[in-house]
């Protein structure tokens, strides 16, 4: 059988040089502003995690292999190699304390879209076998099991249950026809099953057919967090096939940061063609639904709130303004981050962090930053719309010992339906 | 031939002179501030300051303006010898213009003496020596030797 | 021009003799000071040195010269100061000159040089062949120019080059330069060379580099070039009385608009004033009346070595002496194709990578578990 | 015969020509070796262009977020303050301007010298900081290469060079200038192989990056 090496490893680290790697490197000129975005770098005073320091595999690669500069460097042996040893070492710094949140994409003052080179950088990483495992056995359940949780239909079946019991609506699956496929992350079916029961209530209430698929109800995309897009757009087949099956227009990805961004930008560049449907974020179609008056809502929430934006949704995505339309609707008192929308910061977890056991420390410490965030505005309750965001906002403060609980935005929003008569 | 064609020549077509204002190039008022500190110089210790005006990068205006503020004295003299010199005292007293020429009234030097006499107008101290003696020359023609000077 | 015995009297005693009074000679050695670019206060001690100075002896030789600077030399109102020093000193043989011609004028140079050996000057003006040009492009009674400076200047007490050709090659060392020519410098090694440059050198500092030679028996202080720092330690631009304008970036743009009319820097007309060095905005020219700059025109370096070929003389100092926009286009054009070469080959790496690139397989994955 | 002249003639004729030549073919392989490499198609459906996030992006990553100007205001300070004396002394002095005038035709009115005279000397101070910051700063010691250095040294010789020029403090004066003109061809000729590149290369990637977040719905 093959295996992973360092060869592949260049191999894949030259695919992705493109127009955009080579201008980035191009420019670079040391100033160090980056690591002033980055909260592995601020948090942990650590200069080793300054962002474009994560970059030197594929910048070698970049100058020994793509610049004439380059190749007149290899003749007088002053190339700089990328050896097996500088990955192995390089993989805390690209992995470990990276969450990808595109933080430093909008201050580098060159213009680098630093994130972007991370994740292909990863590309390398995965082939040359200097992946963490936590990754790599995610990215293997999700292939073999179709969730990155081993999570079974079976599993999200009881849980269907429970909400129709709770609910006493019906949960559509695998309804042909139906408006929007609703996919679900392993962690929301796990952590936060209030999530499907707050769907079933809104989209009941504002009269949207929807539907799930046994086929695939995951939409969180372990390949994107590894970095690798076979793997990756082997998940984005099984939504697109689901997808097709049930002829649905629209896919809905739920409140989890990276299976938005994975769907939504990646995915039909991953499979080589454009979607038959359009993808929204679950909070870009209740705007949606608020912005036609299709939601109606009663009652304020009447305690201090303020609102964690996801990095995949908001900086990297564009929804910004959505979720502050949806708290207005249903919170009197919501005050906001002080760096907040695409400035925000990270909460730590991204990325793939989560899923890296041996991150642990390093993610706790990036979400320091986001604690001083918080208690700067000093919240009564965090709102956010990402499971992770989620988890790591409810792990993190209970750190610290601090009371603050953490709520998912449409969760909030089905409470305040006013009742069907 | 192409690059003659770069010197920028423009040709103007009547067009008059413009108005005269002789300009002063503001390079007279340094060295009349040096001429203040060489006045109170003198004053204090007597020290006596020559300035050599032909050494000044002047501009056209430069030199009538530095006249124009010194003014004309009282006192003139002229000396005879290799050519005119001609010494005028300025209208600040201590002050001297010293225009040395030659005898076809080409400027050699001007100076600007800060003193109370000129140095040029004292007897030189070798001629001091010889004085007596040429005085009594001329008492005595038929002498042929000197006497003491006692 | 006989030959006569130059060391018999004192400089202070030949004027003496000529009519000339103390008082007359204090005025003298004032001008003397003001030539020589020193204070005022210096003339007592000028006076003193001047009064004990020996008559020298002086040989002029000209080469590949144009008469220029003799011109300028002789052309001032006499009695000059100039004349003065010249009258002093013993001129016993220039080739325009002197009334001699042929043998006699030859052998007044050789008695000169058997009379005074190792105390006689020689001034030079014209640049020389050198010693592997064809000696025949420049020659005098039928020597070479190379074969008479050496011979001449072999028991000289020191060089005096006059002139830009003399010091630095000047005009027949022009690019191409046709002849080989060389400057004095260029060939005399083992005596002192002093260089008047200047295109042609302004008459009172030929004179005042002689007046200091007599007046203190040595050589004066050189920059760099072998020039005397009394006459070039300044350059044009910072003695300029235009240097205000240029300090306020005021300047003509043509030779005929309002900034010209109005007397603003010349800069922008080419001036090489900044990197030129010489006396000509303190001591003028024709008699102290005016000087290229006062006339309203850019000053054209003309004392610095190579000034024919440092670039148009209406081009700005710092202008490039070659490179041009077409230039630059073409270095352009040879990018572009350089360019587009290089980049297909980064093209193909490119497809090559990606063809390289070998998909990931969940088994590899595993196995790394 | 070698002096100061010579030197500056060698330094504005042969030495000039390489200088640019090298420069010209250098800089456009590298734009070359970008546009080249150029991107895949993009099959994700676009929020919004291309074109107008991007050309935005060009302009405002000139200006620092307020966050990152209160995290890092020293290192934004005195990189805005020594490239715009740069800029300044470069494209405002009126011997720079009759230089680029010779060569491309163009020209502009000049600021008066004293305030180029004061721009330089706020540079050459700020330069010194950009060391002094690049040599104590944790991250700026981690990520300096030895080019940083180079780079900065050559920069740091041209303005010095140029402000000894225009104070005439060295002499003869033709030596400096040589000087001036030498370490200006010398940092043309890193130009193209050295981070100097994003002199202009960081407008291509202000594009890039503009037009990536831009498609996505945010302006970067």
């Amino acid at each position: 059988m093959s295996e992973l090496t360092l060869e592949r490893g260049l191999a894949a680290f030259r695919a992705e040089v493109d127009g955009p790697v080579a201008a980035f490197f191009s420019s670079c000129v040391h100033c160090g502003i980056c690591a002033q975005a980055c909260p592995f770098y601020l948090e942990t005073g650590d200069a080793k995690y300054t962002p474009i320091l994560k970059l030197e595999p594929l910048r070698r690669v970049w100058e020994n292999d793509f610049t004439l500069w380059g190749k007149i460097k290899g003749m007088i042996g002053l190339q700089q190699k990328v050896t097996d040893a500088m990955l192995a070492e390089w993989e805390e710094l690209l992995y470990d304390s990276c969450s990808m949140c595109g933080r430093c994409s909008m201050v580098c003052p060159v213009g680098n879209d630093l994130a972007l080179m991370i994740r292909k950088s990863r590309e390398g990483m995965v082939q040359a076998g200097h992946a963490p495992e936590g990754l790599i056995a995610a990215s293997v359940r999700a292939i073999q099991t179709g969730s990155p949780m081993g999570l079974q239909w079976k599993t999200l079946a009881v849980q269907i249950q429970h909400v129709e019991t709770s609910s006493g609506l019906k949960v559509p699956v695998d309804q042909p026809g139906a408006d929007y496929l609703v996919l679900l992350s392993s962690m929301e079916i796990i952590n936060f099953p209030e999530y499907l029961e707050a769907i079933t209530k809104i989209f009941d209430h504002a009269g949207v057919t929807w539907t799930l698929s046994t086929e695939c109800f995951e939409a969180t995309n372990a390949g994107i967090q590894i970095g690798n897009k076979d793997i990756a757009a082997q998940l984005v087949e099984r939504v697109v096939a689901a997808a097709e099956a049930l002829k649905v227009p629209k896919v809905i990805s739920p409140e989890c940061g990276h299976a938005f961004t994975a769907i939504r930008w990646e995915g039909p560049n991953l499979i080589g063609r454009p979607y038959p449907f359009k993808v929204f974020h679950i909070i870009e179609v209740l705007d949606e639904l608020r912005a036609s008056g299709r939601i109606k809502t009663e009652g304020m929430e009447t305690d201090r709130l303020s609102m964690h934006d996801p990095c995949n949704l908001a900086r990297k995505s564009g929804v910004i303004q959505q979720q502050r339309n949806l708290m207005n609707l249903v919170a009197e008192n919501f005050v906001e981050l002080k760096e907040h929308g695409k400035f925000q910061w990270c909460c730590g977890a991204g990325g793939g962090v989560s899923s890296n056991e041996r991150a642990e420390p390093l993610k706790m410490a990036a979400f320091k930053r986001k604690k001083a965030q918080i208690e700067e505005v000093n919240p009564e309750r965090m709102v956010t719309m990402c499971a992770t965001c989620r988890t790591q906002l409810e792990e993190g403060l209970e750190e610290f010992n601090m009371e603050i609980p953490v709520v998912g935005l449409t969760e909030m929003i089905a409470e305040h339906l006013v009742e069907k008569n | 031939m192409s690059l003659l064609d770069q010197i920028p020549v423009v040709v103007e077509t009547g067009s008059a002179v413009p108005e005269g204002d002789p300009q002063s190039h503001g390079n007279a008022d340094p060295v009349l501030h040096e001429v203040r500190h060489a006045l109170s110089r003198l004053i204090a210790t007597g020290e006596t300051t020559k300035i050599d005006l032909k050494a000044m990068p002047f501009g056209p205006g430069d030199l009538e303006r530095l006249l124009s503020v010194l003014g004309t004295g009282e006192v003139q003299a002229s000396i005879d010898a290799l050519g005119p010199t001609r010494v005028q005292e300025t209208a600040i007293p201590g002050v001297w213009l010293v225009d040395y020429l030659n005898s076809e009234a080409n400027r050699l030097a001007l100076h600007l003496e800060i003193a109370t006499v000129p140095e040029i107008l004292c007897p030189q101290p070798q001629d001091l020596d010889d004085a007596i003696a040429a005085l009594d020359a001329r008492l005595n023609p038929g002498r042929s030797d000197p006497p003491l000077a006692s | 021009m006989a030959a006569r015995n130059p060391t018999d009297k004192t400089l202070g005693e030949s004027l003496r003799e000529r009519g000339v009074s103390r008082r007359g000679f204090l005025k003298f050695c004032a001008a003397t000071a003001s030539m020589m670019a020193l204070p005022p206060s210096m003339a007592p001690a000028i006076a003193a040195a001047l009064e004990k100075a020996k008559r020298p002896s002086v040989i002029w030789l000209s080469f590949q010269e144009c008469t220029g600077c003799t011109e300028s030399l002789t052309r001032s109102h006499a009695p000059t100061l100039e004349d003065l020093i010249l009258d002093v000193i013993s001129l016993d043989y220039h080739h325009t000159l002197q009334a001699a011609a042929g043998d006699a004028a030859e052998h007044a140079r050789e008695q000169a040089m058997a009379a005074n050996p190792g105390e006689y000057l020689v001034i030079v003006d014209g640049s020389i062949p050198g010693p592997d040009s064809n000696p025949g492009y420049s020659t005098v009674a039928g020597h070479s120019n190379y074969a008479m400076l050496m011979e001449t200047v072999e028991n000289a007490a020191a060089v005096i080059a006059v002139g830009t050709c003399a010091t630095f090659g000047g005009l027949p060392g022009a690019n191409p330069n046709p002849t080989g020519a060389m400057s004095v410098m260029d060939l005399v090694k083992d005596k002192p060379v002093i260089n008047v440059s200047g295109c042609p050198p302004i008459p009172m500092v030929i004179t005042g580099v002689i007046a200091h030679y007599l007046t203190f028996g040595r050589l004066p202080e050189l920059d760099a070039y072998n020039r005397p720092m009394a006459f070039f330690g300044q350059s044009i631009h910072d003695r300029c009385y235009r240097r205000p304008f240029y300090d306020k970036g005021l300047f003509a743009k043509t030779f005929d608009d309002e900034g010209a009319r109005l007397g603003w820097c010349l800069y922008e007309l080419g001036c090489k004033g900044p990197t030129t060095y010489n006396a000509c905005a303190t001591m003028r020219w024709n008699d102290g009346t005016s000087w290229p700059v006062e006339a309203g025109h850019p000053c054209l370096g003309c004392s610095e070595p190579r000034f024919w070929d440092a670039g148009g003389f209406y081009n700005t100092v710092s202008v490039p002496t070659s490179a041009s926009g077409v230039d630059v286009l073409a270095a352009g054009a040879a990018g572009a194709v350089v360019g587009g070469a290089v980049a297909a080959l980064a093209k193909k790496q490119t497809k090559t990578a990606v063809a390289h690139r070998q998909p990931v397989t969940v088994e590899e994955l595993e196995a790394k578990l | 015969m070698s002096g100061s002249m010579e030197f500056l003639l060698w330094t504005k004729g042969p030495m000039f020509n390489i200088a640019i030549a090298i420069f010209a073919i250098g800089l456009l392989v590298r734009i070359a070796e970008i546009f080249v490499l150029g991107r895949k198609k993009n099959f994700a459906e676009a929020r919004a262009g291309e074109w107008g996030p991007g050309f935005r992006t060009m302009l405002t990553r000139t200006v620092a977020d307020p966050g990152t100007f209160q995290r890092a205001p020293f290192n934004v300070v005195v990189g805005w303050v020594w490239h715009i004396g740069f800029l300044i002394a470069l494209l405002l002095f009126l011997p720079h301007i009759a230089l680029i005038e010779s060569l491309t035709g163009l020209s502009w009115p000049a600021l008066p010298n004293p305030v180029i005279s004061l721009v330089t000397s706020v540079t050459l101070v700020a330069l010194i900081a950009t060391l002094v910051h690049r040599m104590t700063h944790p991250v700026k010691k981690r990520i300096s290469t030895v080019e940083d250095y180079v780079v900065w040294a050559v920069v740091f010789a041209v303005v010095l060079t140029g402000w000894l020029a225009y104070y005439r403090l060295v002499n003869p004066y033709p030596l400096v200038l040589g000087m001036h003109i030498l370490s200006a061809e010398i940092m043309l000729i890193l130009l193209p192989f050295t981070k100097l590149t994003h002199i202009f290369t960081t407008f291509i990637a202000r594009w890039y990056n503009g037009a990536a977040f831009g498609r996505k719905g945010v302006q970067s």
